[in-house]
């Protein structure tokens, strides 16, 4: 979905390959720690649970901005959970770098979360800035 | 797996272009089958066709390196471009992996 | 994102191949007939310009769920929009299959469009049918 | 373009895991800058590695079709699995295109 955005733009493959990488890390946290969907064992127990993701993107200004909302368990303390290796879930091989990839590879990262509730992230990056300033 | 090349001791990994959850999930059953079942010591990460990977790709390194380091195998990371690498680096994989070319 | 849920079913990777050819024409259409962005010319008109997607997908009683909506142009005439090789754009070489392939690869196909307006298009695709049956 | 190789008359086009509109822009733009500039005649789409395909998919075909069989060239498609086949085959494609294993 970004990338359909982005490649109107010419932008550099980079900035396509960070916001993929931003969006990827953002809903596959959604759906493992949100909703915890590693566990549902296969279509079964999906018969009885449901998820839902909330995914709004968009351009304006050279920005692309990009929202991925779940209603899932969401995050007791945000501080923590956005330091570089901390994961609550080690036993699934999470790495603990979701967060920081989304900071590093986008300029703005917002999370906002209310526990028991859900989560939203927000992030925004400026795309094709160095055309921008030859053009002007 | 069409994606895993076995050369005696060694287990060759082909990297897909984009690297998710959902193409690492696919990627750790085979390579893990094959580490357990043939005695596989080292593992090769090659990253040739890759142009974007998540923290997914940093997971799957790490979880193959806790398997095989402690009966001595050794990881390794082929072929990977400038951004990979620095993706790589940024979580620290040097430290567990080798760089080859 | 539509991969990261259905990965987690152990879906059949025809069905999640099939759910992911889907939506990349339905968002594929939002920008460049919805919004028409292949004309923009590249930052500089980015720049006064704006476009914004909207998707929500979800999972639930093993139906696969997806709603893309976009604020463009609207389709004046639906059906004929719909209809395979039908394009308003022939010469963006596009081949008028995105309607029949979101048909081909999806249980259920709705559009929803007020010209002028926007467009919205709900898809469905039950999931993992084959273990369901074999479980119960 | 790395995906472009060129043997004699030949334009051998190796298509991405996952083709989509992105990824055409930029398969299309490296392949009629080599069927201009060098005048290839028949063109080759490998779908070797090719596992998603949209629509996307069938406009480039089309379009180098429309390039080049005005001057008497052919479009090949080789490699094909079953299922991007039947995709290839709903939108009539074997009409302008001959298939290879
Ligand atoms: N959408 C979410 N819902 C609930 N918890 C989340 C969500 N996203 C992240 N978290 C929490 O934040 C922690 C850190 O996330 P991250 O940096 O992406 O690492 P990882 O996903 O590898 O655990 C997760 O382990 C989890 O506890
Ligand atoms: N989101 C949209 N907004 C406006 N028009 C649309 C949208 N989606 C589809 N259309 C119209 O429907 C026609 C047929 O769409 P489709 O079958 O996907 O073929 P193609 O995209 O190749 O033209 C388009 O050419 C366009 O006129």
């Amino acid at each position: 979905m970004a990338a359909a955005f982005l490649s109107e733009l010419n932008p550099k493959l980079e900035e396509i390959a960070d916001v993929k990488t931003a969006v990827s890390e953002a809903v596959i946290n959604a759906v493992i720690h949100g909703y915890g969907m590693e566990e549902w064992d296969g279509p079964t127990q999906a018969r009885r649970k449901s998820a839902w993701i909330h995914m709004e993107s968009g351009l304006s200004d050279n920005v692309f901005e990009v929202s991925i909302e779940d209603k899932g368990c969401g995050i007791p303390d945000i501080k923590t959970a956005m330091q570089p290796l901390y994961t609550s879930r080690p036993e699934l091989e999470r790495s603990g770098m979701g967060f920081s990839f989304m900071e590093e590879f986008m300029d703005e990262v917002k999370v906002e979360s209310t526990f028991g509730e859900g989560t939203m992230v927000q992030m925004k990056k400026k795309i094709g800035i160095v055309e921008q300033m030859e053009e002007e | 797996m069409k994606a895993c090349k076995k050369n005696g001791q060694y287990l060759m990994i082909q990297m897909p272009e984009e690297i998710d959850h959902h193409q690492t999930v696919q990627i750790r059953q085979a390579a893990d089958e094959s580490i357990l079942e043939d005695e596989v010591r080292d593992v090769i990460f090659d990253f040739g066709q890759t142009r974007m990977m998540d923290s997914s790709g940093i997971e799957i390194i790490m979880g193959r390196y806790r398997m095989i380091s402690a009966f001595g195998g050794q990881v390794y990371i082929m072929n990977a471009d400038t951004r990979i690498k620095k993706i790589l680096f940024s979580a620290g994989i040097q430290k567990i992996a080798e760089f080859i070319n």
